[in-house]
């Protein structure tokens, strides 16, 4: 312990000048500094065009994520053998987030910053987006997302593909009500999603005079709904309205029997239990129960015939199934691909597009009958789908019979139920006192 | 007044009284011996007088303030120090370190947070390593000693404290002879200066250090005296060699 | 019967047996004496292999036992009555002398019959809670409870400690019963020199972890027993 | 009812259900944590791993069923058989090198755990499988204001049945005698001619099949996936802990009353506010009886 | 016998070198992704730091170190997250409308000022660890039940701040939308610049640690740590003891959350996972509990190897971790730093005649 004192006082001196004199080095880079990268082009001629694919291959989101994984790359092969993207090919790069929210953010900027693609695929919960978003719009860069969403949400640098929280919900709930009965009970997970799901769904209700009996909360992961069951039994609703995800929803319909209550007289109508919840739980769980989805694999169109066919018989289709996560998940390709058509063709060469060009020009892009699955879709200005929601009934064969589809096209609105807040539009929130509001998260 | 006084002392667990309205008195500058056969109560005394085992009945006084319900630290700062039956030294600890920490000044953590090298207990650690042959084994972390060693550590540990009373639990136990005798020169010097009650078996040891000597059997006091008077005593005799045929304690 | 040969015995890194050496004949009763703290339960533990580590060997009937986990050597036939008995007190009378029967040849699942003979007492109360008896039913419990593993050669650490004076003799007589009537060879530790020398066939002082003297019960002269034991 | 309120009001027939529910809790808790109460009470070896023990035990009655179409009830002794064999295997292996270091097993399990999760998610695959129960458990009944789930009527009728097992086996069979003595102490029952370490390799391997017989179920009622052990593992340690080390009663009194607890406060409040005020009161409780509700004061340190 | 391992002046050097070559390291690294990667990477070291002194050093097993992490995250997130509102336009995060509340709950207002926002980050976690260590440890709660009263207690905040949605915004997390304004400056988290405040952060905690390991308290914990009773006949309080070194534990782990936020720009119940808490320990345990910098580079090489590694052999990842850590635990109580000290105690042997200060 000798001269212990006398050692630390000199080697924090020498500490303090390695410090100081990097902290010179250094100051620079307070301003967030980025000129450098803009300079480069994200896309070089000749090259190849990089997105990055970041998606949960392992862990407990890599049930519903590896399916997402493994369509962004079904779709990449497809537009490569194609011939590629005006003559270039796509190339993913493609990173595992372990179902862990930190390597989300961790990856995220890696993709940005170190591999430079010029957009990304990515995330299935609310938590891993919210965890992306902030690096993104930081670096205004650009993030696909390609599942059903809240809302509430306006940014520049976000595309979602799949359906806003006020799609999903408006033909479902006055469906339930005509044929079921009035008297409903609300279940979700307890979480931002299911909440807001909840809420623009009392929006429908109300307009369709039905009438709210309770609404409970499921922790995530959470698998025990004998309590939740209990206040069920007791408010004898008419149908359950389900926002449960994941390994809960499963739990929510194989309790739903084992409780004894009857499909034919309570429903399960859900915006969530598709396809592949359903093979998870075994289909005698599931069959008389509804879901409303943009998309079933059922769907009789000769475009998702094909669409099932190629996929299935591919490499990537050992999963057995598709469902509606999964084809939002390929439209986003395909959006991504018109997006930069249309931005290099108004730049007039591929290096001059930057990622927030591509975001710039996806208002208006079209996503045809003949490539999209669920049929045409297009992007309003806020970078939301105009999409056709349809309700379909689970078969004891696992797969959903469409009961009704959407005449019209729905429009997204993420703030239909905040109108106080403003409206969003192509460059920001429009706050009612006149302010235009970027990046609200 | 005494330094240490023990009165009417029980312990008992349900209907078993390990020690039984035992009376002890040590005075200032004493070195008092402890004796009795095994379970006759000795390491339970110790364990009372530090507070490590509940009391049952009794008082316990040191320098005239009763410290028989406080928590055992505060009895150590009040100036009681002891050493256990087995050795308890910080076996990852270096000796010095072990000393180290026996010196306790300032036992508030907050302000040994402050403390970084006392020159005092430096001096003390160096003095007291020097009395219990250990002077070249400062560096050796205490898990290396050997049983001997480990011993004089934790004798060491006890006289860094400089508490007002010392109370050794079988100080010698495991030792060779050679190391017990060593021990025994180690107590004869801090006769007059400390005071002390150790608890030993070995005769040997017992005779080369004590003034005086109380026996205890099955928990109560049996004899009490010089050291030439309780080896004369029959009733120590008996409880020693005879066993049970005659027993003579009330 | 048994030999040990320069049986060194450690508990974590200290020696407290030190080469010790001797050879105990069949039908032996071997009294080990020594005050406190001179290593003769550490030489009971020994045997039983019981302590952390041991070198040198100890023969039962010319079979090396030193590398022997201990319920092997339990099974080789040596019974063990531990200091302050060892009786499990949650258990049972009669669950405490079953766990005996685990060390026997015979693979025997009951509470032997010649065990209940030996101690009418247990025979009565062989449902009462172990933890209830006083210290001399105890005692005759920890004997029966070694006696039900069929032992060739018993070892007993200090049976009368702690026990009442009224009790201390049937102990005592019973030590000698084992030896001299049912020809069991035995170890005995023991603080109480005349029972030691009343029961014993030969005898073994130890002091400081070595054995400071040995032979038959006739040498056991005052002079030793002075010179090593009294105060 | 009115909607969004906190406090759910009393009335008295949901309120007996939700008593009901809280004894179907405690008994999922209970059959979770027995096996760990066990093994925590002969060895002293914390066992992180419990739960992953429980998802083996799912996946083997997904596999026997999916494989071989065993029958489920069939399923259920085979969970308990196979995973057993595994823990003895892991026993011998990897715990009982570190008896006497009761932190490191605990570290040690934890790397174990990772270990079978990831191991189970390469050869199984991460999506959740599923297992079939019988039809006849798919129903309930109305039994006065009780509404009663076949299915959690069984798993109540096999958690007590273990219970009882249990009990039989440690206190009335030589086995039993054999890992009392070892709990008591060890040397006594080592000089007695106890294999020590063949105790532990059988209680540990016995405690694991508990776990797979609780996963067997587990799987019918939920999912079968990788993690899904992670997800019973504190509350069955806090039953354990609550319950008092080594003892079986102490465990059945706190996992019904976590289960009362539990299922009381869920019907006033919701599920997570209830888990919450559960963990507090643990601790709370911990602070005034360190070593839990039925064992004596001495497994401080 | 000399082994350099234990030579102050050698470990002082060891230190000095760590640090130096620490602070060195954005000076070589142009990539701003690798920066912030590694500026993580501190702030994990952090953490590790945090294990080794309370269980190292203490021997108090703590699987609830991520809640002072996780209570001090949400602190920055609040701070950070107020940073980006506007009094007038958008006095509330937008994630609280979602929630029906109208008006910023008095839980937050605090955190309108960004110094006191950080203060509070950091004092409460601190608070909330000398509580929950006086309630442990007077009550001589020891062993596995620490590591079960921890674990339970960090359970009971992960459910609370995923269910109090309307103050946390539950599972969603809170993602402040701006970098962290200080005294004008915006920190952007990918510049040299927040790596250098991380890294100052760690080597003042961690040359603070050493010293005060050099101390009186730091003898008389690892004191404790042996032998609790024998501390408690030295006269030493022991339950005061522990709580001192579990809420200066508990602070290190809350400055970390702090930076943490900085650096992510982003919060969420995770950081207050279970799996969390008990990987902070693997990675002391892997580098060295008994040893600061061992701990630290522990979790350099754990999260190092799933950054690289992770990638090139994705699915094994898990597999390799936990067998690593069996493995560690079984065969090296102590980690790598373990490991080295007997490499250098062999080499100090050797070496003792020739060289007395040993090899730096």
């Amino acid at each position: 312990m000798k001269g212990s004192r006398r050692s630390f006082l000199k080697s924090s001196a020498a500490l303090g000048t390695v410090a100081g004199a990097s902290a010179i080095g250094g100051f620079p880079q307070l301003l967030i500094k980025d000129a450098n990268a803009q300079s480069q082009p994200w896309v070089k001629k000749g090259g190849t065009i990089k997105v990055g694919v970041l998606f949960s291959l392992t862990g407990s989101l890599a049930v519903v994520e590896t399916d997402s994984n493994q369509v962004v790359q079904f779709a990449i092969d497809k537009i490569n053998k194609a011939g590629g993207i005006m003559g270039m090919k796509v190339e993913p790069v493609i990173i595992d987030a372990k179902s862990d929210i930190k390597v989300y953010s961790e990856k995220i900027s890696q993709l940005i910053l170190k591999d430079r693609v010029i957009a990304t695929f990515g995330g299935y919960t609310s938590a891993s987006r919210r965890a992306m978003a902030p690096i993104v719009m930081s670096r205004d860069h650009l993030l696909y997302y390609p599942t059903c969403y809240e809302g509430r949400e306006c940014t520049q640098n976000i595309v979602n593909t799949g359906p806003l929280a006020n799609q999903h919900s408006q033909d479902l709930i006055p469906f339930m009500v005509k044929n079921f009965g009035k008297k409903v009970y609300f279940v979700g997970s307890n979480y931002i999603w299911p909440k807001e799901s909840n809420k623009n769904a009392k929006v429908w209700l109300e307009k369709a005079g039905g009438e709210l009996l309770g609404e409970e909360y499921v922790e995530l992961g959470g698998s025990d709904f004998t309590s939740i069951f209990n206040k069920i039994r007791q408010t004898k609703p008419d149908f359950i309205f389900s926002t449960v995800v994941g390994d809960s929803d499963i739990a929510l319909h194989k309790q739903f029997k084992q409780e004894g209550f009857k499909v034919d007289k309570m429903p399960i109508a859900a915006l969530t239990t598709g396809e592949i919840e359903i093979r998870a739980m075994g289909a005698e769980f599931g069959a008389g129960h509804f879901l409303s989805a943009p998309y079933f694999e059922a769907l009789d169109t000769p475009t998702n015939k094909k669409f099932v066919d190629e996929y299935l018989s591919s490499k990537y289709g050992k999963g057995g199934v598709t469902h509606y996560n999964m084809e939002e998940t390929y439209l986003s390709v395909y959006a991504f691909k018109a997006a930069f058509e249309k931005a290099a063709a108004k730049a007039g060469s591929v290096e001059a597009v930057t990622p927030r060009m591509l975001r710039d020009v996806t208002p208006g892009i079209r996503i045809e009958d003949d490539v999209s699955p669920e049929g045409l879709v297009w992007f309003d200005e806020t970078c939301h789908l105009y999409m056709k929601p349809k309700i379909g009934q689970c078969g004891g064969d696992g797969q959903f019979k469409i009961v009704q589809a959407a005449k019209e096209h729905i429009a997204p609105d993420p703030f239909v139920i905040y109108p106080e807040r403003g409206v969003c539009k192509f460059d920001g929130l429009h706050t009612k006192d006149g302010k235009i509001l970027k990046s609200v998260l | 007044m005494a330094l240490l006084e023990l009165k009417g002392v029980t312990k008992a667990y349900d209907q078993l009284k390990v020690v039984d309205n035992f009376d002890l008195k040590v005075h200032r500058g004493e070195l008092r011996c402890l004796l009795g056969p095994n379970g006759a109560g000795k390491t339970t005394t110790i364990d009372l007088i530090t507070g490590r085992q509940k009391i049952t009945g009794g008082v316990i006084s040191l320098e005239g303030s009763v410290i028989t319900h406080w928590p055992e630290h505060m009895r150590v700062r009040a100036g009681l120090s002891r050493k256990f039956q087995v050795p308890a030294v910080f076996k990852g600890l270096t000796v010095r370190q072990n000393l180290e920490a026996a010196f306790t000044r300032h036992t508030n953590p907050v302000r040994n947070m402050f403390v970084f090298r006392d020159r005092e207990a430096r001096e003390r650690v160096e003095e007291v390593a020097l009395r219990v042959n250990l002077a070249s084994r400062l560096g050796v972390r205490a898990d290396f000693l050997s049983h001997g060693e480990t011993q004089w550590l934790e004798i060491g540990m006890v006289l860094t404290q400089n508490p007002r009373i010392l109370l050794m639990d079988e100080p010698t136990a495991g030792m060779t002879v050679q190391e017990t005798h060593r021990t025994g020169e180690i107590f004869n010097t801090l006769k007059g200066t400390h005071t002390l009650l150790v608890v030993e078996h070995d005769m040997g040891f017992v005779r080369q250090i004590a003034d005086r000597v109380t026996v205890m059997h099955m928990g109560r006091f049996l004899a009490e005296g010089t050291i030439e008077e309780i080896e004369r005593n029959e009733d120590v005799k008996r409880v020693y060699l005879g066993g049970g045929k005659h027993h003579a304690h009330a | 019967m048994l030999t040990l040969e320069h049986v060194t015995s450690y508990y974590g890194n200290t020696p407290i047996l030190q080469d010790v050496s001797f050879t105990l004949n069949e039908g032996d009763l071997l009294s080990v004496v020594g005050r406190n703290g001179v290593g003769k339960t550490t030489l009971a533990r020994t045997i039983m292999g019981l302590t952390t580590r041991t070198t040198g060997a100890i023969r039962v009937r010319d079979v090396d036992v030193s590398t022997l986990p201990t319920h092997q050597r339990a099974a080789s036939g040596i019974g063990y009555i531990p200091q302050g008995r060892g009786i499990l007190p949650k258990f049972s009378v009669r669950e405490n002398i079953l766990l005996g029967t685990f060390a026997r040849k015979d693979r025997a699942e009951q509470v032997p019959p010649n065990v209940l003979e030996l101690f009418p007492y247990l025979a009565d109360n062989l449902d009462k809670r172990a933890g209830t008896l006083s210290g001399g039913q105890a005692q005759q419990l920890a004997i029966a409870r070694a006696l039900a593993t069929d032992p060739k050669l018993l070892i007993l650490d200090e049976p009368t400690e702690g026990i009442q004076p009224n009790i201390v003799e049937q102990i005592q007589e019973l030590v000698i019963r084992l030896n001299r009537e049912l020809g069991l060879t035995v170890i005995l530790v023991e603080q109480n020199v005349e029972f030691a020398k009343e029961a014993g066939t030969r005898f073994l002082i130890m002091d400081k972890g070595a054995i400071a003297a040995e032979g038959d019960i006739d040498a056991l002269t005052d002079a030793l027993i002075d010179r090593h034991l009294t105060i | 009812m009115s909607v969004n309120h906190f406090w759910t009001a009393f009335a008295f027939e949901p309120f007996m259900n939700a008593l009901l529910i809280g004894l179907s809790m405690a008994s999922i808790w209970l059959i979770a944590a027995l096996g760990l109460a066990i093994v925590y009470g002969t060895m002293g070896v914390i066992n992180m791993a419990h739960g992953e023990f429980v998802m083996l035990g799912a996946y083997t009655t997904y596999l026997l069923q999916s494989a071989f179409g065993l029958p489920f009830l069939l399923c259920v002794p085979c969970a308990f058989l196979i995973v057993a064999a595994i823990g003895a295997i892991i026993e011998k292996l990897l715990i009982r090198h570190l008896y006497k270091r009761p932190l490191d097993t605990l570290l040690a399990t934890w790397g174990l755990s990772l270990v079978l999760v990831q191991g189970v998610r390469l050869m199984v695959g991460p999506e959740p499988k599923n297992v079939a129960s019988p039809a006849f458990l798919n129903a309930s009944m109305q039994f006065w204001v009780f509404e009663l789930s076949w299915f959690r009527v069984f798993i109540f009728g096999v958690t007590i049945a273990a219970f009882v097992v249990t009990w039989w086996l440690l206190q009335k069979t030589r086995v039993g005698l054999m890992v009392r003595a070892v709990t008591q102490n060890k040397e006594i029952a080592a000089a007695h001619g106890i294999d020590a370490g063949r105790v532990y390799t059988l209680t540990f391997a016995y405690g694991a099949g508990l776990a797979g017989l609780a996963g067997a179920m587990f799987g019918a009622i939920k999912n079968v996936f990788p993690d899904m052990g992670a997800g019973y593992i504190v509350e069955a340690f806090l039953v354990v802990v609550v319950g008092g080390v080594g003892s079986l009663a102490g465990s059945l009194v706190s996992a019904l009353g976590l289960g009362e607890i539990y299922s009381v406060f869920a019907y006033f409040t919701n599920g997570t506010f209830a888990k919450f005020w559960l963990f507090l009161l643990v601790v709370i409780f911990l602070r005034f009886r360190p070593q839990g509700l039925f064992s004596e004061a001495l497994a401080r340190r | 016998m000399s082994n350099p391992y234990h030579n102050p002046k050698a470990q002082w050097a060891a230190y000095l070198v760590f640090f130096t070559v620490l602070a060195c390291v954005p000076l070589m690294v142009e990539n701003t992704f690798t920066v912030n990667l590694l500026a993580r990477f501190l702030v994990l070291g952090m953490l590790a730091l945090s294990v080794s002194l309370v269980w190292g050093y203490g021997g108090i097993l703590s699987l609830g170190q991520g809640i002072a992490f996780g209570l001090a995250a949400y602190g920055m997130g609040m701070t950070m997250q107020m940073q980006a509102q506007d009094p007038e336009n958008m006095p509330i995060p937008s994630f609280m409308l979602t929630n029906e509340l109208t008006e910023l709950p008095a839980l937050w207002e605090p955190f309108w000022h960004a110094p006191t926002g950080i203060a509070l980050a950091l004092i409460v976690p601190t608070l909330f660890f000398a509580a929950l260590g006086t309630i442990m440890f007077q009550a001589r709660v020891a062993g596995v039940f620490v590591a079960i009263v921890t674990l339970a207690m960090l359970s009971a905040w992960y459910s609370m701040a995923f269910d109090m949605q309307p103050y946390t915004a539950g599972f969603n997390g809170i993602s402040p939308p701006n970098p962290l304004q200080l005294g004008g400056y915006s920190v952007d988290p990918y510049s040299a610049t927040a790596y250098w405040i991380a890294l100052a952060c760690l080597t003042a905690l961690t040359l603070g640690l050493k010293a005060l390991l050099h101390s009186k308290f730091g003898l008389i914990i690892q004191a404790v740590r042996e032998d609790p009773e024998r501390a408690r006949f030295l006269g030493y309080s022991v339950a005061a003891y522990q709580v001192s070194v579990f809420t200066l534990s508990g602070f290190v782990a809350a400055v970390a959350g702090v930076l943490w936020v900085m650096i992510v720009q982003y919060v969420s119940p995770t950081a207050l996972e279970v799996s969390f808490s008990v990987t902070m320990v693997i990675w002391a345990a892997v580098g060295g509990r008994m040893s600061l910098i061992g701990a630290i580079i522990g979790a350099f090489l754990v999260n190092g190897m799933q950054s690289f590694l992770g990638d090139e052999l994705l699915y094994g990842f898990l597999l390799v971790l936990g067998g690593l850590f069996i493995v560690i635990v079984r065969f090296l109580p102590n980690g790598l730093a373990g490991l080295l000290e007997s490499v250098l105690g062999r080499f100090g042997k050797r070496a003792a005649s020739s060289d007395a200060g040993g090899p730096v």
